[in-house]
This record gives structure tokens, C-alpha cells and sequence, in this order.
């Protein structure tokens, strides 16, 4: 039972990545590994993001995520995104910029936000001092 | 053509090919297309005649008479017709009206338009459950209630109004008592005299007929006066102007008729499919339930899944056609204000699947159906972070 | 079937077969039947895209854009709509309405209604041709007038009204124009945007689409405020709640796209016809043409004849399909008051034919019909008394 | 062009005489034959009746109508009804009888009294004294 015309109101790639979630699950666990969470479960989106560290750089992404296509698609984008970011980078991200890539509607523009909420959590819990070589 | 396997019969049916044969027998140049209101020529006159024949079946499932039945282009005009006719036409004997909080909008809306022209209006809040009792119906009548609309059955959630009950109560007080039952008539037994139904809200389009096709059933003794809503040629009585379409009338009298004859048969078949449907469902931990679990129409099943986000549930089961929150309005990011009612909070009134089965759902689909649902809640939970909702005991 | 000659496309036409395909396609359990507001699901956003294709090509037909069209039941809700929506919503600016006496009783009944709610309607008396003009019409405005109704082609005699020139007279004095094209539409060309028409009335039925399917047009810019008639689900951008009727509605849409690509050829073919159906009746003594000579949409032919009473020639002539008075009001034995308005004794009114033509009128159909008709009108003189009327000349 | 079904507002005698009109006509002049009148054409119905009278009694009789199909029948039904009647007959005769015979609706009985006006039109100009023998 396949064929299924798509929904137009989600974009080709946040289609296929709500689908396929590529990036989801955890990083192993380990003392170069960093989390972010932010979100409510009541507001209907929570996020974990964990990234490896690795010569003060992320290397390796995975995300969970409670919310709605877009905002799943967008924190699978995230862990492809991020990869080779530094903390400044983390410290800079911008949600505008999961909003062009993904083609997000302005309604959902809020969850969008609690995925940059995340990533600043990700980059307040980056392990030692700025620029430090875990 | 689609592989979606279609389980919102509640939002409307296929038309069944018997109906759709009576209708073409009305439509093109061969057929019996006149004006039934053209009783002047013999094509008109059979118009009429097959006009007339769908009024005794719509009626004859019912318990009414043909004379009773008012065509309509559905249950919302039905409805609207109902409340609006009534209210301004009883004005003068009081205006206050009683409703539940999850009656359809079409009963809804008119009622808060009524309160713009001057009507209070109550909402009555049905138990967690969805039932509203008679008691409650009786507690809320006042000198000066002329009108009570109860649903029959929820469209969301399936729940089935003890309407016999409340059609008793307000008989006794002499309050008239309209029911709204574009979900349950063809489904379950209906009986406008022995229930007391002052005004029936019918339609066909939930039962296998056309949609735009729909009917009030009006009670004739002693006479219920109404206001019409729209006015001209003086069709139906005067109480519904506009030319009779005759394939739609003729459909939905196919319909009503095909729906007394296999009313019993397809209740158990398809309460049967539903069940199995749940038996699956109930397995997954954090999947509830919404609704009386006896006191329902065997067609929906509305389920309430823990621990996973409405919307993405939806998109994952993009080869079910199903439904969230009331499939009747426009597609709305609004919590259900129905499941809001029976006490769900947002995020579980989000997180809530409408499985409504009809005459052509079969066991496969309703199989793959509940495979697919617990493979994507599955998968949605697997991704989800932990500790969302309070389904891992 | 019967071997009657259809002749009363004025009441309502047969559907094209092509419109039934359309149709059909939006009906049975493998078709595109799903609720078009259910766009959660694919076979819902099926349904919407057929939808917003036939609204496509029912503003095309008009000159309007697809968001200016609101589905309704037909032309008798579209009348209530504008009338009832308009006058309700403007009433702080004005209590004033204009329209004609030759009206449809879509438009004059809710005029009466609204007279019982404290408006004030003035009903103009067309010329002995039938034609109102734009000169009355504007002669008639007051500063408190906030509408004015106007039909573009009458149901009974097919005289058009040159609703252009009116609505540049209504544009400029700030009053809004609702024009009922339940008969024209279709058949002659219109344009929402030249013509100045805030609101116009359309319908299927009478250009061989489904009885039950219509449209309002509404202008968009500046916005024109409505209070609906039915409330509910708010599909229509809450101006008409309740399910969209999808194959209905598709069925509209392909009706107008045919009219719109035959319309030159049918009206030539037709018109060509009900010259010689007329050709040949205006060589009887005592038959008269109603209406203007030349002002007239191709499909209807009203004749009055002296000497002969009308019941009788109908009844003579039951091997015809054809009307007397107005054939949407149910019967009744009331000379027409479209004739009486244009001067016609009753006695003449009842003896009138009004014989309309279709797409699928053949030639073979109108001798037939004519030969019939001179035969019987003979007869009858034949078996009257001497004197009765002044056709002997 | 037949196997048109019958207009049930019509009863089968009426179909019969309104379609055929048995009777319309003249009966050939003469001093022996009696004319009545009735009825106005602004009120749909006017009749005209002759009977040839011959011992006292009505030999034959024809009509000429001008109205609707229960009156053109009622019309052509008495000129069989009348065979027979003298002139007494023809002063009692009730439209009631026209009525019950031929099933007429209410809304028509306004025209049936048009006919008994004629009836009694032709009696008053019964030619002779009453029962005199053309
Ligand atoms: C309970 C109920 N009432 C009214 C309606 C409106 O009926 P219709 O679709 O015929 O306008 C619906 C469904 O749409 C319904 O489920
Ligand atoms: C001029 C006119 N207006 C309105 C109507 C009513 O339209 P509908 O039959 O779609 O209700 C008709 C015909 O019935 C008509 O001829």
C-alpha cells in the first residue's frame, strides 16, 4: 500500500527526514559528549541534542525529539548542520536559518526557537573552557 | 488511484454503487432529471414521484411520517434550520436554549449567532465519558427554555445519547427537543414518536448517500411552527424554498432505505471490525480510550496515544486517510474542544487518532491499519526523548 | 422512458453526460468522494484540489477571481444569501432595497421577509417588453438605499436586463448590486469586474449541471461584508458552513467550463431553433411574443395566445414538456405576475406557453412541438364558443 | 410520440372528453332547437349548449367550450347526460351531479355553476310553453 501523493504542506526534505529521523538516537556515552534539551511536553515539542567533541569541534550529531514534523525534520537537519561547528558556533546558530533551509511555515515558527534553545543549552554545557581540546 | 486505506467515515462515506445507480437514473438526458415542482408535464410528475418514494424511505427509517420530512443540502442547514426556526419562531415564549459543549458546530455556532440576537443559551458539560444525562438536561430547564438540542451520536468520539430519555423529560415540560443525527440515523435505531423528537436533523452523506443531501424531520401534531432560512419558490411547505434536486433526494432515500435494510448486519460486521481494531490498539500501553466504552456507534474509535506528538503521528500514517480533532471544520491546529470537554488536556486531545469504519472497510485494512498505528507509535516513541507522558508504568 | 419532447430547459436541464462523468468520479468507493475539508489526509486533499478546480472555472466563467466564489445549495440560497447577508450586514448604513416586480421569487420572498424585519423595499415595473432600466433604477436610489437586486435573464419571458449600465449607475452612487444570472449564466456572457456586480447569483441546473449545486460571487475589493445563512464548520471562509458537496460542486465547475467553450455555438444553434419554433407560431392568428424582440437569451420563447384557455392547452399538449407560468413555484393556478406586470390581462397570462430549449434539443424535436402546438390551438378554437378573444380579425 | 403517462389530476372520463370532445359542435338550426349560455372569457370559462328538442324531450345536443379540461368534459358529458330530459329536467339539473360523475376537484366547481347556468339558460329559452311538442 504505497503511493501516497505528498502533503504539500511539508517540504521534500522535511519529509524525508520526519520519516527517516536520520540522526536519531544517542551518541555513546563518554566525557567529549554534550547535551541540550529544552521544550515542554505540554506545548507539544521537547529535544535532546547530543554532540561529540572532538579537536574543539562537534564531530559526531544525534538528536530525540517530541514534536511535529517540521520540528523532528529540523533537529535531524541540526545534527548534520552543526557537524564541524564550534562552540562560538553553537553560541551564534540561529533557528532562521533551519526556517529557510527546510521551508518551515511562520506557524511553526516558535518550535523553531526551542531547537536554538537547545543548541545555546548545547554550547553552555560544552565541556571545559572555551576552545578546550576534550 | 490511491492505496490509502480510508478509515474517516465519520468525516463522510463513498457513495454506494446501488445509490449511485438511483442517482444517474436521474440525471442525464434519458432519465428522470425534471423539476419535481414541474407538475405540469409528465417528466416533472415523474420527478416528483421518485421525490416522493425517497420522502417515505427517509421517513420510514425514522418512524415519521413522509410529511414530516423537509429536504435540505444537510445536516448543517438541518440544524441551522432547527435552531434558527424554532428560536425565532417561539421568541415570544421565552429564549432560553439548552445544548452540550459537544454538540457539532452546526449546532453550536447557530446557538452563539442566537445569543447575538438576544437568547441565553446553556452548554452543558457531559461526564467524562461524553454522556449527558437527562437529569442534567432536566435541571437546566427553566419557564422560559423553549429548545433542547442533543446530539445523538458524537461525531468525534461515537458516544450515543440516551435522546429517549431526554425526549421524555422535555415532552414533560413542554419544551420542544431537536437532535442532531447526521451520525447515528441509518446506523442505530431512531424513532422519532417513541423518542419524542420534535425536530430530526438527518443527512445522507454519512450513510453511504450524496453529500449535500440531508433532511429535517419536522412534527407535524399538534404543528411546530418554524421561520424558514431561505425563502422563494415555496418548496417543502414554504419551509425550504429552492429547486429539489432530484438525484441527491432520490440518493439519500436510496441510501436510508439500503440502511434500514442492512442496519443490523453491517452494525455487527463493522462493531466487529472495530473491535478487533481496538483489541490491537489497547496492547500498546498509553493508547485510552475516548468515550463511553459501551454506550457508542459501531463505526468510530477515537484513541488518545500517550507519549507521542498528534501531528507527526498523522503524517506517519499518511497511507491511512484518518482523522484528529473534528474533521468537519477546516484543518485547525485547535485542540478538539470535544475531547477538551470529557477533561483531555491539550496535548492528549492532540495526540488523538478518529477511527471511523464503514460499509466497504474490510478486515485487511483494518488490520494493516492497526499494524501500521503501533509501528509508528512505536517508531515516534523510539526517537521521542524520555519521560514524555506517563505511559511507561 | 417517454416520448415526451422535453421543452422546459427554463426549469431545469438535463446533465451532460460529460458533467456525469465528472461526476461520477467523485462518488463511489474508488472515487475522489472524501470530505474536501479533511486535507489531513490524501484522498481529503483530492477532493480540495477538485474543488478549487471547479471554483476555477465557475469564477472563470464570470470574470471573477476562484476566492470570490462561495458554494451554495443553488441560486435560491445564493439570492437569500446576498439579500438576507447584505441587508443584515449594511443595515446601519440604510434600510432601502430596489429590485424589479418581475423578480424570481428567490429574490422578491426574502425581499418581503426583510420588509417584515423593517426594511423597505421599492419594486419597479419594467417596461411592456420587460426591460428595467438604468434610468429607473437610479431614478429609484435614496441616500438610505444600501442595495439593489436586479436578474440578469428572466426565468419566464428570457429578457435580459442590461445589468452593465445598471451597475455603473449603483457603482457610482455607492450602492451595492446583487444580480441573479440563475438563467444567464452560462448562456450569455457576463463579467463581475465590467459590470460592476458586487454579488451575483449562480446555479448548475439550469445549464445542464446538478440540481443543487450554486454559487454566490462575491466581491473581494474593497471587501463586502455578509451575514451568513447557516453556520457551522466555516467552510467558505465562514460565509456557508457545511460539507461541501464535492461531486456537486465538480460537477458545477465542468458545466461552466463547457458553457463557457460552447457557449457561441450553442446560442447560435439554439437561438436558430426557437426562431423557427417562433417563425412558425407567429403565423397563427392571436400568438404573441413576451417580452422584447430582440433583448432575449437564446433558450426561452413565451407566447401568449388569445381565444384559447391555457389549462386546456397544456393538458392538449402532454406529449410536450412545456410550462405556463413560472414552473419553479410549485402549481397553482394564479396567472403569472411577470406577465401580469408587463400588462397582460390574467386571462392572457394563463393562456401563455413558455417553451425553453436546451443543449440537447434537436430540430426534429421543435417542428414536432410547433406542429403540435398549432394543432391543438385550432382545435381548441375550434370546440369555444364564437368571440372569445380578438383574434379573429 | 405517445405512451405519455396520464395526468392523475384528471380522472379517465375527463382525459376521454376533454381529448376527443364528443359532442362539440352545432346541432343543423332549426325552430325545434334551444341554445343556453353561460360564463365570461376574463373568468376562463364560457359554454354555449344546444339541444334539439323533439316531443317535449331533448333529441340531441352539442356544445362549444372555452375553458379547462374538467369544464370542456362536463360540457360534452351532458350533451349525453341531457338526451331525454324535458324541460323540468333541464330547470333541476344540478352541477353537482357533473361533479360526482366526472370527479371533479373543488377549485373547479366555480366552473360547473358556469354550466348549470347554461342548462338553465337553455331552459328559459325552451321553445313554447312548458311540455309544448315541437
Ligand atoms: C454530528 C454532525 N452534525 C452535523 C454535521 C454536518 O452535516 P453536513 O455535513 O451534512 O452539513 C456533521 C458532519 O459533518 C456531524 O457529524
Ligand atoms: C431567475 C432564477 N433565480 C433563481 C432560481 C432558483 O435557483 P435554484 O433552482 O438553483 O434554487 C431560478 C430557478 O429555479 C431562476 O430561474
Amino acid at each position: 500500500m504505497a503511493a501516497v501523493s505528498d502533503d504539500l504542506r511539508y517540504g521534500a526534505e522535511v519529509r524525508r527526514r520526519a520519516r527517516e529521523a536520520p540522526g536519531a538516537g544517542e551518541v555513546p556515552a563518554g566525557p567529549d559528549v554534550v547535551t541540550g534539551r529544552a521544550g515542554n511536553a505540554e506545548q507539544g515539542a521537547v529535544v535532546s541534542l547530543q554532540f561529540r567533541i572532538s579537536g574543539g569541534r562537534v564531530v559526531e550529531g544525534r538528536f530525540r525529539a517530541f514534536g511535529c514534523p517540521h520540528f523532528i525534520a529540523a533537529a535531524s537537519w541540526l545534527t548534520d548542520r552543526l557537524r564541524g561547528s564550534a562552540r562560538p558556533d553553537l553560541e551564534a546558530w540561529d533557528w532562521r536559518e533551519a526556517a529557510d533551509s527546510l521551508g518551515v511555515p511562520p506557524a511553526k515558527f516558535g518550535r523553531l526557537l526551542t531547537l536554538q534553545d537547545a543548541v545555546r543549552d548545547a554550547a553552555r554545557n560544552w565541556p571545559g573552557a572555551a576552545g578546550s581540546t576534550v | 488511484m490511491s492505496a490509502v486505506v480510508y478509515l474517516d467515515n465519520a468525516a463522510t462515506t463513498p457513495v454506494d454503487p446501488r445509490v449511485v445507480e438511483a442517482m444517474l437514473e436521474c440525471l442525464g438526458p434519458a432519465g428522470d432529471f425534471a423539476n419535481p415542482s414541474a407538475t405540469g408535464h409528465e417528466p416533472g410528475r415523474r420527478a416528483r414521484a421518485r421525490v416522493e418514494r425517497a420522502r417515505e424511505e427517509v421517513a420510514g427509517l425514522v418512524g415519521a411520517a413522509p410529511g414530516q420530512i423537509v429536504w435540505t443540502s444537510g445536516a448543517t442547514e438541518a440544524d441551522n434550520l432547527a435552531l434558527f426556526g424554532a428560536a425565532r419562531f417561539h421568541r415570544s415564549r421565552g429564549r432560553h436554549i439548552v445544548t452540550s459543549k459537544t454538540e457539532h458546530p452546526a449546532v453550536l455556532d447557530p446557538c452563539r449567532q442566537l445569543e447575538r440576537e438576544g437568547f441565553e443559551v446553556t452548554y452543558l458539560k457531559p461526564a467524562a465519558d461524553g454522556i449527558v444525562s437527562a437529569e442534567q438536561v432536566a435541571a437546566a430547564l427553566r419557564p422560559d427554555t423553549i429548545l433542547v438540542s442533543l446530539m445523538h451520536v458524537n461525531n468525534e468520539i461515537g458516544v450515543v445519547q440516551d435522546v429517549a430519555a431526554v425526549g421524555r423529560t422535555c415532552r414533560q415540560r413542554g419544551v420542544l427537543l431537536h437532535v442532531d443525527a447526521a451520525q447515528g440515523a441509518g446506523k442505530l435505531p431512531l424513532d422519532v414518536e417513541r423518542d419524542c423528537i420534535d425536530l430530526l436533523s438527518l443527512t445522507a452523506h454519512k450513510v453511504h448517500g450524496p453529500k449535500g443531501g440531508g433532511a429535517l424531520c419536522v412534527r407535524r401534531e399538534p404543528r411546530l411552527g418554524l421561520v424558514p432560512l431561505q425563502f422563494g419558490g415555496g418548496q417543502e411547505r414554504g419551509l425550504r424554498s429552492g429547486t429539489l434536486p432530484t438525484h441527491q433526494v432520490v440518493g439519500m432515500g436510496r441510501a436510508y432505505a439500503i440502511a434500514a435494510a442492512e442496519m443490523q448486519a453491517d452494525a455487527e460486521r463493522i462493531g466487529g471490525l472495530r473491535d478487533r481494531l481496538w483489541q490491537t490498539l489497547a496492547a500498546v500501553p498509553g493508547v485510552e480510550l475516548n468515550g463511553h466504552p459501551t454506550r457508542r456507534v459501531p463505526g468510530i474509535l477515537s484513541v488518545t496515544v500517550d507519549g507521542v506528538e498528534g501531528e507527526s503521528l498523522l503524517f506517519s500514517l499518511a497511507d491511512l486517510a484518518v482523522a484528529s480533532g473534528s474533521a468537519c471544520a477546516t484543518t485547525s491546529a485547535e485542540p478538539s474542544y470535544v475531547l477538551r470537554a470529557l477533561g483531555r488536556s491539550d496535548r492528549l486531545a492532540q495526540s488523538t487518532l478518529r477511527l471511523s469504519l464503514g460499509r466497504f472497510t474490510t478486515l485487511a485494512e483494518v488490520e494493516y491499519a492497526a499494524r501500521r498505528i503501533c509501528e509508528e507509535i512505536e517508531r515516534l516513541r523510539a526517537i521521542a526523548p524520555e519521560g514524555i507522558g506517563a505511559w511507561r508504568r
